[in-house]
């Protein structure tokens, strides 16, 4: 009964309490951090689920903090979006975390409790900035989950603290510009509240402050989401921070800002506002099309697996603000759709590249030859999966991202839908090319090898010169700790990709702001 | 037409997914993983022959497994066209793994468990794609069937072979894409993605440029696989590939199922009504001749036996688009049944290719001289197949043939019987000097004490090469293939 | 309103603006980390001085009741209460909190700041950038 | 900090005003539900007076007073109370934070008067810790 009435805070709360508790727990004995925050991850996992069901069986729930009335108190919502997100980014971490024991073990021995400590509340502000209906609540847990994200960065590689700093001055402004926005708002409506907020803008729309208000809070959350030109802190960031850091942020970070500025433009302004009174809603979608293209073409130029997947994310980001962008149920459903199927690729690949750091200490392109297929055929496999959802074939997850997409670019009005047709389009195809180059270079034999077979005319020789490459090397896969996260993920993909219908039928349905 | 529900088409698709596990599995026995692969493909071949009576009835097998978008479902369906298509290639399949264990065997190849579960997708991927009910199930099976036939292409792992794998991914991808905007367009204008004899569209749904872009799109989508001219390029350069991959490559799946989405796209999306209105037919109609009498020409000049026979099955595919673009019934009719018998013909020719390859190590025409007295049974069934396709009697490729000259005059255009003439005169020019050089030169050295391939590989063949004459002496033996290609046409011209 | 009237009854509002100008300077322009770091508190204390500015009223003293106020409480009056005596107390307890934020940001800043310097021994950024591509070259 | 020789002045005044920061500290933390203050300000000045000693009295000697290591388990500690109420109200049948459903005797209104007291006091032992804490992690990076 109690645990049922509160599902909404105990979340964040539970994350919170236990972000501080590590520390205490694991003041002696460093190995029982990461217990302690797999016990709250679960009850995490399941009480999202738990709140699925129950936004889908008894609708919205609000949740007065302190049992202070909204808009004097702060209220918590649940509705079907939240609890979307909320269960993307929980059961995400939850694989994440249980795949983290080992490689942070490895990767900074000693430093656990301090580790999943700041893990522990970084989602304490990711959950908490979900499922509140509070503007400035929405700033304070933005700034937790920040704060811990810096630290989580920087305790990487020599160079992550570089990469922490500028990320923490763009993550500063954009917060700064948020609660700016926020201001305006407040004295324009004189309420924090989004529900009320929402109920009082129509009758001051007109005004400038309004305007300003949306346009920096817009800003802010575009620095937050890695959005297209604002995106500089993102590559370094994600290269440089330890490879669980990178697994847990990169499906969760991003997607969060997203969800902000979706729950900002669509329930806080309104659709018409935003999407018909001013081209806001088109100058996002034409950004975002810059950021897929760009992240694409970057993401092909880079040697390093999890710089790839950080330019990689730029431009799935800008798929997500496509969505958002087009302003259509179509392009809506297929953003958050992406949000959910980015997640988990994301999470996927970044745990193979874990792997493979973890197993052969670098995650270098150029460096991966078919003897990692050997060493480890599972991950390469949950890799494959990964790669072949990224480029968008059926029946992965990531085909249908595009599918929803590409109907609602066909579905916006005017021309521009089929520049971004072409754009998906473009993308999908460089996609194909930076998955593909490492999957020719893990699937087979290197090319120096067997050039001689080639040239050689004689059938024998070439099968000679073959059989020396094929020397055989033991399987070295990582533990089932760590592979069996890798392959749920990996799994994932196809079981959502199959069951998108089921999803967006069941829940995304009902996000659709009125007025779409 | 009636219909019912029935879960064998989608146990035939998945008859041989569910043999991948079991092929991996059992990696470390070959004739134990090789036994997977013969009982997936002849369980298959005999689910989809269950489905033919009830077919041939005219009643539809039905099964919606999932919605896999609001409002599309992921759906199987098992008409006329459907079944056809789908005896090919499961009956095809059974030879090519009998075929496929001789060859990789005789070979010593490596990574033969990647070979054989590719395989095994690939065809799960054929049958879907032969039974898929509406657009967007084929959009998955197709693009499933393009990464299933990746592994396949860059077998052999050397560079010319990654080459014609990033070639191939190249043009296949971007073809992939084209059929989803293909698709969300035709969704947009006319609220369904189901496959309907005579067209999905109903009139006044398009205009002229629209209909012209949509069909030029689907035609770039399919067209890749269907090899036509100018997306045909693809196809020479994935000979790198072992040579039943290119048996069925070029003859059982990839390059089928491109022609077969050609068909699809022609008579069950646009409808003969459409093409015509919109003067699409003369585009399609253009394309396939260029691409006939060109393919032709070229192949001419290729030395490369495996690179000639891939220009005569670019040209051969193209008499299959040719008959869908005429929209005649006996087009139709000629066209699909080219379908079949192209692969009965084609199939015989690649196995010969690849028996010679193995056994002799020659790839080369300029090499073949006198190899007929060595390999008999095998360079007959050559003759047969080289018969077939120049479109000589009692061959079956003289029965399609024929019908798409029939088809050619009702349309009341001579230009493409004129172009079917020229090709059957290239065709006996770029095939009976091999036919010559393997009977009446002498042979060299290097054939002394060389005899037969292995029975694994010249059963296949001879097989092959009697249906081919079987098949031109009564189109309608054993599974009734004039009677169905009759039958489809009727009901996409009527 | 005339414009000067508007220009001159949002002074507060321009200097806010200022500030902020001199912050994002700061940020941007210094090539001392710690410099950026002064730019970036003084850009996030030009936003609590704005929020701060904007609840300004002439007046009015802090929101607990007085003792006439208590007076009508107790008698069911809460609707007579005039509020133009109190300060609206939301901003100031919002701008407590975004202070907290900002000392928090600052500590990390500052904790990131003295790991830079001790593996790149220096807080210019020039000199900080062209240290870490030599690492990049020790790396290859 | 070139030298270290001890200012006996500062130190002196520093170990005498720290106590008088402490009582003010405290007053303006426990006035904090009915009057100007609260865990926040009383906070910062308790850390005021821990710091006004490290600062006067070098890091050594002012480890007597407040031992570096207490920051972080007091920072969590404060928190921890706060939660605490919060969660006790939550675990007797109110939301969470809701103080009228604490396990205390009296009105309605004085138990929120108490519930708001046990979080200053949450609040102010949370900031004291952590910013003595930070103060302490950023003195460890100095390389003297």
């Amino acid at each position: 009964m109690i645990l049922t009435t509160n599902s909404p805070v105990l979340i964040p709360l539970l994350f919170l309490v236990f972000g501080l508790l590590i520390p205490l727990i694991a003041w002696k004995r460093n190995s029982l951090a990461w217990p302690t925050l797999m016990l709250v991850s679960t009850a995490a996992a399941a009480i999202s689920i738990y709140n699925v069901f129950k936004v889908l069986s008894t609708g919205p729930v609000h949740y007065h903090l302190g049992n202070w009335v909204p808009p004097i108190g702060i209220e918590y919502v649940l509705d079907h979006l939240s609890v979307f997100v909320m269960v993307v980014i929980n059961v995400v971490a939850f694989l994440v975390l249980i795949h983290a024991r080992e490689i942070v073990g490895k990767e900074m021995p000693g430093k656990q409790a301090p580790y999943f400590a700041t893990v522990s509340l970084m989602m304490a502000g990711f959950n908490g900035i979900v499922v509140t209906g509070d503007l400035f609540n929405l700033y304070v847990f933005l700034e937790i989950s920040s704060l811990s994200l810096y630290g989580l960065i920087a305790i990487g590689e020599r160079k992550s603290p570089v990469a922490a700093f500028r990320y923490l001055i763009m993550g500063t402004v954009a917060a700064s510009f948020y609660l700016l926005g926020v201001g305006f708002l407040y004295m324009t409506t004189g309420s924090l509240n989004m529900a009320d907020v929402k109920a009082i803008l129509p009758s001051i729309i007109g005004q400038p402050t309004v305007l300003i208000a949306l346009a920096l809070m817009v800003l802010g959350m575009g620095i937050k989401m890695a959005l297209f030109p604002l995106h500089g802190w993102l590559p370094d960031a994600y290269t440089y921070a330890p490879s669980t850091s990178s697994a847990i942020i990169a499906p969760t970070g991003t997607k969060v800002a997203s969800y902000v500025m979706l729950r900002v433009m669509f329930f806080v302004f309104g659709v018409s506002y935003v999407a018909k009174t001013l081209p806001l809603a088109a100058m996002i979608t034409w950004m975002a099309a810059i950021a897929i293209i760009y992240g694409s073409i970057m993401a092909i130029a880079q040697s390093e697996m999890k710089r790839m997947l950080a330019y990689s994310s730029v431009a799935q980001v800008g798929y997500i603000a496509l969505g958002i962008g087009l302003a259509n149920p179509f392009g809506l459903i297929g953003a958050v759709l992406h949000v959910l199927n980015h997640a988990v690729m994301k999470a996927g690949l970044f745990l193979v590249s874990g792997n493979l750091r973890f197993k052969l200490g670098h995650s270098n392109i150029f460096k991966l030859d078919n003897t990692v297929r050997k060493k480890m055929p599972w991950t390469m496999a949950a890799f494959t999966v990964g790669a072949l959802s990224m480029v968008g074939l059926p029946p992965m997850a990531g085909f249908f991202s595009k599918w929803y997409l590409i109907r609602g670019a066909y579905s916006s009005p005017s021309w521009t839908g089929w520049v971004f047709i072409g754009v998906i389009f473009l993308s999908s195809l460089l996609n194909a090319v930076y998955f593909f180059r490492i999957i020719e270079k893990v699937y087979m034999k290197p090319l120096t090898a067997s050039k001689n077979g080639a040239n050689g005319h004689d059938h024998n020789d070439h099968h000679a010169a073959g059989h020396v490459v094929e020397a055989e090397v033991p399987r070295d896969e990582v533990s089932g700790s760590m592979l069996i996260p890798t392959l749920v993920l990996a799994v994932g993909l196809i079981v959502l990709g199959i069951l998108n219908a089921f999803i967006v039928n069941g829940i995304i349905k009902y996000i659709i702001p009125a007025g779409m | 037409m009636t219909t019912y529900t029935s879960i064998v088409p989608l146990l035939a698709v998945l008859v041989s997914l569910a043999a991948v596990p079991l092929i991996i599995w059992s990696r470390k026995h070959p004739n134990l993983r090789e036994s997977w692969t013969i009982a997936a493909s002849l369980v298959k071949f005999g689910l989809v022959l269950s489905l033919l009576p009830n077919a041939l009835l005219n009643k539809v097998a039905e099964l919606n497994i999932i919605e896999i978008s609001p409002g599309i479902n992921l759906a199987l369906r098992v008409d006329q066209f459907g079944i056809f298509f789908a005896l090919i290639a499961s009956g095809l399949w059974i030879f090519t793994s009998f075929y496929s264990i001789g060859y990789m065997r005789g070979e010593n190849s490596h990574k033969q468990t990647r070979y054989f579960s590719s395989f095994a997708i690939c065809l799960s991927s054929t049958i879907g794609i032969a039974f898929s009910a509406n657009l967007l199930t084929f959009i998955v099976f197709y693009e499933m069937l393009t990464i299933a036939t990746y592994p396949l292409v860059i077998h052999e792992e050397n560079e010319e072979a990654i080459k014609a794998g990033r070639k191939y991914l190249i043009y296949t991808l971007t073809a992939g894409l084209f059929l989803i905007v293909a698709t969300v367009w035709t969704y947009g204008i006319a609220g369904t993605l189901d496959f309907k004899a005579g067209g999905l569209f109903s009139d006044g749904m398009l205009d002229l440029p629209r209909a012209t872009m949509l069909f030029l799109l689907f035609l770039a989508a399919v067209g890749v696989k269907a090899g036509i001219m100018p997306f045909h390029s693809w196809l020479p350069t994935a000979m790198a590939a072992p040579t039943p991959v290119s048996a069925l490559l070029h003859a059982v799946a990839v390059v089928k199922s491109g022609v077969f989405a050609v068909i699809r796209v022609v008579g069950f999306v646009f409808g003969p009504a459409m093409m015509a209105a919109f003067g699409l037919d003369t585009i399609l109609l253009t394309m396939a001749g260029i691409t006939i009498i060109v393919a032709s020409l070229i192949a001419l000049r290729q030395d490369n036996l495996k690179r000639r026979l891939a220009y005569s099955t670019v040209g051969h595919l193209s008499y299959i688009v040719l008959g869908a673009a005429l929209l005649t019934k006996s087009g139709f009719t000629g066209g699909i049944m080219h379908i079949a018998f192209h692969a009965t013909m084609k199939i015989t020719l690649f196995f010969v290719a690849g028996a010679i390859a193995v056994n002799l190590h020659r790839k080369n025409i300029s090499q073949l001289n006198g190899i007929g007295r060595v390999m008999p049974w095998t360079m007959g069934a050559f003759t047969v197949g080289a018969i077939g396709l120049a479109g000589i009697p009692p061959i079956n490729g003289f029965v399609s043939k024929w019908y798409l000259g029939i088809g050619s005059i009702e349309s009341g255009n001579l230009i493409p019987l004129a172009i079917l003439v020229v090709s059957g005169l290239l065709n006996a020019a770029y095939f009976f000097p091999i036919v010559h050089i393997a009977f009446f030169r002498k042979g060299d050295d290097g054939l002394k004490g060389k005899g037969e391939a292995s029975l694994f590989m010249v059963v296949p063949i001879v097989i092959c090469a009697i249906l081919s004459v079987l098949f031109g002496i009564y189109p309608d033996l054993f599974f009734n293939f004039f009677k169905l290609a009759g039958s489809i046409a009727a009901s996409i011209v009527a | 309103m005339t414009t000067l009237e508007f220009i001159l009854g949002h002074y507060a509002y321009w200097l806010t603006l200022v500030l902020m100008m001199i912050g994002l300077y700061g940020m941007m322009m210094k090539r001392n980390l710690v410099k950026k770091l002064i730019g970036m508190t003084i850009f996030q204390v030009s936003i609590i001085i704005f929020y701060v500015a904007g609840a300004v009223k002439w007046g009015a003293t802090e929101p607990i009741l007085d003792n006439v106020d208590i007076e009508k409480v107790h008698h069911g009056m809460t609707q007579a209460i005039s509020t133009a005596k109190y300060i609206n107390p939301l901003p100031h307890t919002l701008m407590l909190t975004a202070i907290v934020v900002g000392v928090a940001t600052t500590g990390v800043a500052f904790a990131l700041v003295i790991m830079i310097y001790k593996r790149y021994k220096t807080l210019d950024e020039a000199v900080l950038l062209e240290r870490m591509k030599k690492d990049n070259d020790s790396d290859n | 900090m070139t030298h270290k020789e001890d200012n006996p002045i500062i130190t002196l005044v520093s170990r005498v005003v720290s106590p008088f920061i402490m009582i003010f500290a405290l007053y303006v933390i426990f006035h904090g539900h009915y009057s100007p203050g609260g865990g926040f300000q009383g906070g910062t000045m308790l850390a005021a007076a821990v710091l006004l000693v490290r600062l006067g009295a070098g890091r050594e000697i002012s480890q007597l007073q407040f031992k570096k290591s207490w920051g972080m388990p007091l920072g969590s500690l404060g928190v921890l109370i706060y939660f605490g109420t919060g969660f006790v109200a939550m675990l007797l049948g109110g939301n969470f934070l809701n103080y009228e459903f604490l396990p205390l005797a009296g009105a309605a209104n004085a138990v929120r008067g108490w519930g708001i007291l046990f979080v200053e006091i949450g609040v102010g032992t949370a900031v004291m810790g952590i910013l003595v804490a930070i103060y302490d992690d950023l003195l460890e990076g100095d390389p003297l």
